[in-house]
């Protein structure tokens, strides 16, 4: 066990291994959002309310989902960053952040235009989900801007590994605090983000086919970014030396 | 590229010994499988060229920078395990020299030695006038010029009860009176069972110094 | 001579610490007066920028005033550890035998006696200016004794990782302002629930809560962080 | 070697000077990406410390968006001369042979490229979450396009004399942002002139007068402050 | 309390002449009286104890610091008159080096060095080599060690135009080699028809320096 998790550890034995996978999964990720895609154009009834707009509701709850899951993984990497002074997990954590602030803006921009059609309105203070997300991506950015501003790479990793951890602490304060606030203030709001739900089953079919196409979306782009990462850091390594001698 | 002199000091009795000790800084290899013991009694001087690591090992040595391979251990146990003793036991005296600008001399030995032992005013006035300072006790650091901020911080080893001084270039800035004292001091502390690890580029006149060259090649 | 020294204990280096801070800013002055300058500042830029009128204020006047505690809180953070690091002390502090957690904590309340504190007692004025109810401003004073060390012990963290950054000023704003959320959002509800005859007990609760969460792992950050920064 | 050298001339100093300043500045990627940060954070809170109601916000959208830009414009001042001060930086730009005028605007200029210009491009789209009126998001660019120079060449003279001073955001606060309000209260009055329909021309001519007097005297002063600072 | 040590230095043409110049800081007066003409062709070292206003002269001399009384007449005219073209043929190096930590090596002169006289890459590449930097242009300065940050800006004196070269102890963090050839460097520069104005506590091997001792007693 203890030997898996120091060979785990290794770049080198990341790279090598993710070689072998990294195939089967761009080809599964293209299958699953394919489907995902297809069947929502083709199967999805249009709303009677918002018309094929709706069908953007599909990418909106599988990359918003998605996106809670940055700050959970980038403090699971963090603590093993500090614990263990494992680099490949500072490598993930390091891409996660930047991907994560992506999938948060995604999230802000699906959820915006489906926003204009159902609620008339881009923009909505008085909704708590959507001001904790702000703050989510905001806090990403936090964390991207002082790997950026660290120039030393270990003592960014361990800084940013610290604000990961306790950022995730604050985004469940802060979502928590924001429905408070809401719940005590808000105007009932004219449609509620529950109103998707009232879709038949199609809809929570091609949902969950784009979750997990997401999911995959996910792994293989942090996968990537890490097999860079790696050739990055390891450059002067003998073994990333004789790959690109073989592949030269 | 680097190439490594080695060297091993060996007198008295044991205090800190570093053990295989490897530091590789923006890919480029500092020093590698460097061992050596530092007694009691000894004042061991670091020397090197520019860039070639100095500084970067003795703050390894205190515990300031982690990015090493290798054990470093303090009368027999590692160092990562009794952080709190030995930092008790350890002065360190860095490039940048702990010396608040606004504070006078006094207010700032009364700290920076009170966090290593209880002082009292008098104690601290004779220090400040052991490195030339009397006269300046009040006035306010700023006002210093470079060599005698220097000596505030300098003052602090009179005051220390720690067995190590680990001091990166003490030297500089310091006139030739100040320089001569200081290597009086250093003298002193180690005949009294203290021992000192130093860099400096300037050439010890001291009788009994050993020396650990870091390699550039 | 190596015998003579008595080690202090942890608390006379924190009663240590805590003088020597205090000492600069009282020498320093403007570390005292700056905080609570802005703070005036910085309120009466709003009746200039959105109205005059008394009406209007009042609605406004809570989360104003948190706003600007907050700014202010966050804009005197800057000085918190910087001097230190720049003259080495924070080399001292690292090194000293004692628990860095007690040092930390010190240098947090020196930080909030000298830049917080003036900011809560000089509130009530300021309430009067914006209009705010004078019902209300018993548990503005409240929850800013509560709230204002909460954000001092949360900025530290944020000070602590930027440290040795060229300018701070502003990362330190982003990583600190979402973290300070919370503390905004229940001070002004509590306070506007004061204004409107409703108890604010619940509120005053949870930032008690956050006080004594911060308190607890803040320090502990902190010092993490100081010692990232200074390798 | 000694008669090698040709002088350069100021234009090619000038250049010089501005083209180090915003390499800086993207290395360091924070200082263009952080005053606009803070400029949506600060916007951000408002809604959550005063109330989420749109029409609520739509009265105050103009004031606040104007309080974040005179915040985050004085908050990023910060970097302008305090590196150079710290490196010695500063004393070769005083000693070098050209006049300190073109210099210390070449400076400016790089400052305001790399934070006031994306706060103003950025503003349009936190006016439409504050609910501002679209029929005034040209007046507001607009503006801003000549309001955030005047507070960079402002800020620049506070920063320039307390470029000693150990702990600046406040103080330099304190000096900017008495100076900063009227461009502040043109800049809301313009803006929320054009959101009633109103003609905004006279107050966007007296924020170009207040430009074209902080462009020529500004930067003289801020190099006189400079000298004193560094002496 | 004080006594001022005066000595008049006089050899070749005439650059900077310095009269009756009296300084007083914190109501202790460093210097007073202080006369002395520095010419082409010279090595003037100023000497003295930490303190003793070393770097408070330098500065004045520049014109950095204004808090004097005297004269100080530059090529026949007071520096006051002229501040411009009295800028582009000094240069200074103070205390603090001017070296940007962010900016290599390379950007660093780029600027510091461009700020007086038109250079080009090779120009600035061949300055680094010869201090020592090969391989590190490209790296940004705060991988530097501190010697290196010194060399850094040690280059600009091998791109100056400047007559008069006035450096605040050039040597401090210098390894030996290094020292060496700054020596060597002011030599050459004396040699070719500059001047040179320099403080340290080291003790040049240099063949013809000049002294001027200030002093506190
Ligand atoms: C910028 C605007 C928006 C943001 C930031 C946002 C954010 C989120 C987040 C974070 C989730 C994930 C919740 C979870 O999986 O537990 C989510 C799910 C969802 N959102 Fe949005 N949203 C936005 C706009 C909208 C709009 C306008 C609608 C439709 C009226 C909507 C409908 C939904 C639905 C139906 C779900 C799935 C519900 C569930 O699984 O509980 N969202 N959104
Ligand atoms: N800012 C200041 N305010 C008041 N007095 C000052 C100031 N700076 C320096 N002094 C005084 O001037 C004296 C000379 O300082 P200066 O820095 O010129 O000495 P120096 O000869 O360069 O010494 P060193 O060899 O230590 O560099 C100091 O003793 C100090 O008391
Ligand atoms: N923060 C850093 N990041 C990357 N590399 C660094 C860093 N600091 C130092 N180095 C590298 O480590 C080498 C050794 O630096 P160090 O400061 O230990 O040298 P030194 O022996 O003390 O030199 P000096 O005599 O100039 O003080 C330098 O050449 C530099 O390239
Ligand atoms: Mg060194
Ligand atoms: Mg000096």
């Amino acid at each position: 066990m203890w030997l898996w998790f120091a060979k785990l550890g290794s770049p080198k034995w990341f790279y090598e291994l993710s070689t072998k996978w990294l195939p089967w999964l761009v080809v599964a990720t293209v299958l699953v959002i394919g489907t995902a895609t297809v069947w929502a154009l083709l199967f999805l009834p249009p709303d009677y309310q918002q018309g094929y707009t709706s069908r953007i509701l599909v990418v909106h709850v599988a990359v918003a989902g998605t996106s809670l899951a940055f700050f959970p993984l980038m403090a699971v990497a963090g603590t093993i960053t500090l614990v263990w002074k494992m680099k490949l997990a500072d490598m993930v954590a390091k891409n996660a952040a930047a991907l994560g602030a992506w999938f948060s803006f995604i999230t802000l921009a699906t959820g915006s235009i489906w926003g204009s059609v159902s609620w008339g309105t881009w923009w909505e203070w008085s909704d708590s989900r959507l001001v904790s997300m702000l703050f989510q991506f905001f806090l990403l950015l936090g964390v991207v801007s002082l790997r950026s501003a660290l120039e030393d790479t270990d003592k960014a990793a361990k800084a940013c590994a610290l604000l990961s951890i306790v950022g995730c602490i604050n985004v469940v304060i802060i979502k928590y605090s924001v429905e408070w606030w809401n719940t005590l203030h808000q105007p009932a709001s004219p449609v509620s983000l529950q109103s998707g739900s009232a879709n038949g089953p199609e809809f929570w079919i091609a949902t969950a086919l784009m979750i997990l196409g997401v999911y995959l979306f996910l792994s293989v782009s942090l996968i990537l970014s890490t097999r860079n990462e790696i050739l990055q850091r390891e450059r002067r390594a003998l073994w990333v030396k004789e790959m690109i001698a073989a592949e030269r | 590229m680097n190439q490594i002199t080695e060297s091993t000091v060996a007198l008295g009795a044991p205090l800190l010994e570093v053990r295989g000790l490897c530091c590789e800084r923006d890919e480029r290899m500092l020093f590698a499988g460097l061992s050596f013991v530092v007694e009691c009694g000894t004042v061991l001087q670091i020397a090197g060229s520019n860039g070639s690591g100095k500084t970067t090992l003795l703050r390894i040595l205190c515990g300031l920078n982690d990015g090493y391979d290798g054990e470093i251990i303090w009368r027999g146990e590692s160092t990562d395990d009794m952080a709190e003793s030995f930092a008790g036991d350890l002065l360190y005296f860095g490039h940048r020299v702990g010396v608040n600008k606004i504070l006078t001399p006094l207010e700032n030995l009364r700290w920076s030695a009170g966090m290593q032992r209880n002082v009292n005013d008098q104690l601290l006035l004779d220090a400040l006038e052991a490195v030339g300072l009397r006269g300046f006790e009040e006035s306010p650091c700023y006002t210093l010029s470079a060599g005698q901020q220097q000596r505030v911080s300098l003052a602090r080893l009179r005051l220390s009860p720690a067995t190590l001084w680990v001091l990166d270039e003490p030297f500089t800035t310091l006139d030739v009176d100040a320089v001569a004292q200081l290597e009086q001091t250093l003298a002193d502390h180690a005949r009294q069972g203290g021992a000192v690890i130093v860099t400096t580029h300037h050439k010890l006149s001291m009788p009994s110094v050993s020396r650990l060259t870091l390699g550039v090649n | 001579m190596l015998s003579v020294g008595v080690k202090p204990s942890t608390r006379s280096a924190f009663m240590l610490t805590l003088k020597r801070d205090l000492l600069i800013a009282f020498k320093r002055k403007n570390d005292i007066v700056n905080p609570f300058m802005f703070f005036v500042i910085v309120i009466s830029l709003f009746p200039l920028a959105i109205s005059p009128e008394g009406e209007r204020l009042t609605e406004i006047a809570a989360g104003v005033i948190w706003i600007a505690v907050l700014l202010s809180a966050m804009l005197s953070m800057d000085s918190l550890y910087r001097g230190d690091f720049e003259d080495g002390s924070l080399e001292i502090l690292l090194l000293s035998p004692h628990p860095l957690f007690f040092l930390v904590l010190a240098k947090n309340i020196a930080h909030w006696l000298v830049s917080g504190l003036p900011v809560v007692i000089a509130s009530p004025l300021l309430a009067y200016m914006l209009k705010l109810p004078s019902e209300s401003y018993a548990t503005l004073m409240l929850t800013l004794l509560i709230g204002t060390p909460t954000l001092s012990l949360i900025g530290s963290i944020a000070v602590a990782l930027t440290v040795g950054l060229g300018s701070r000023g502003l990362i330190l704003a982003v990583i600190t302002l979402p973290f300070s959320v919370p503390v905004l959002i229940f001070g002004t509800l509590a306070v506007q629930a004061s204004a409107s005859g409703l108890p604010s007990g619940g509120y005053l609760t949870l930032l008690l809560a956050l006080l004594a969460g911060s308190l607890s792992l803040a320090p502990l950050t902190s010092a993490a962080a100081l010692r990232i920064s200074v390798s």
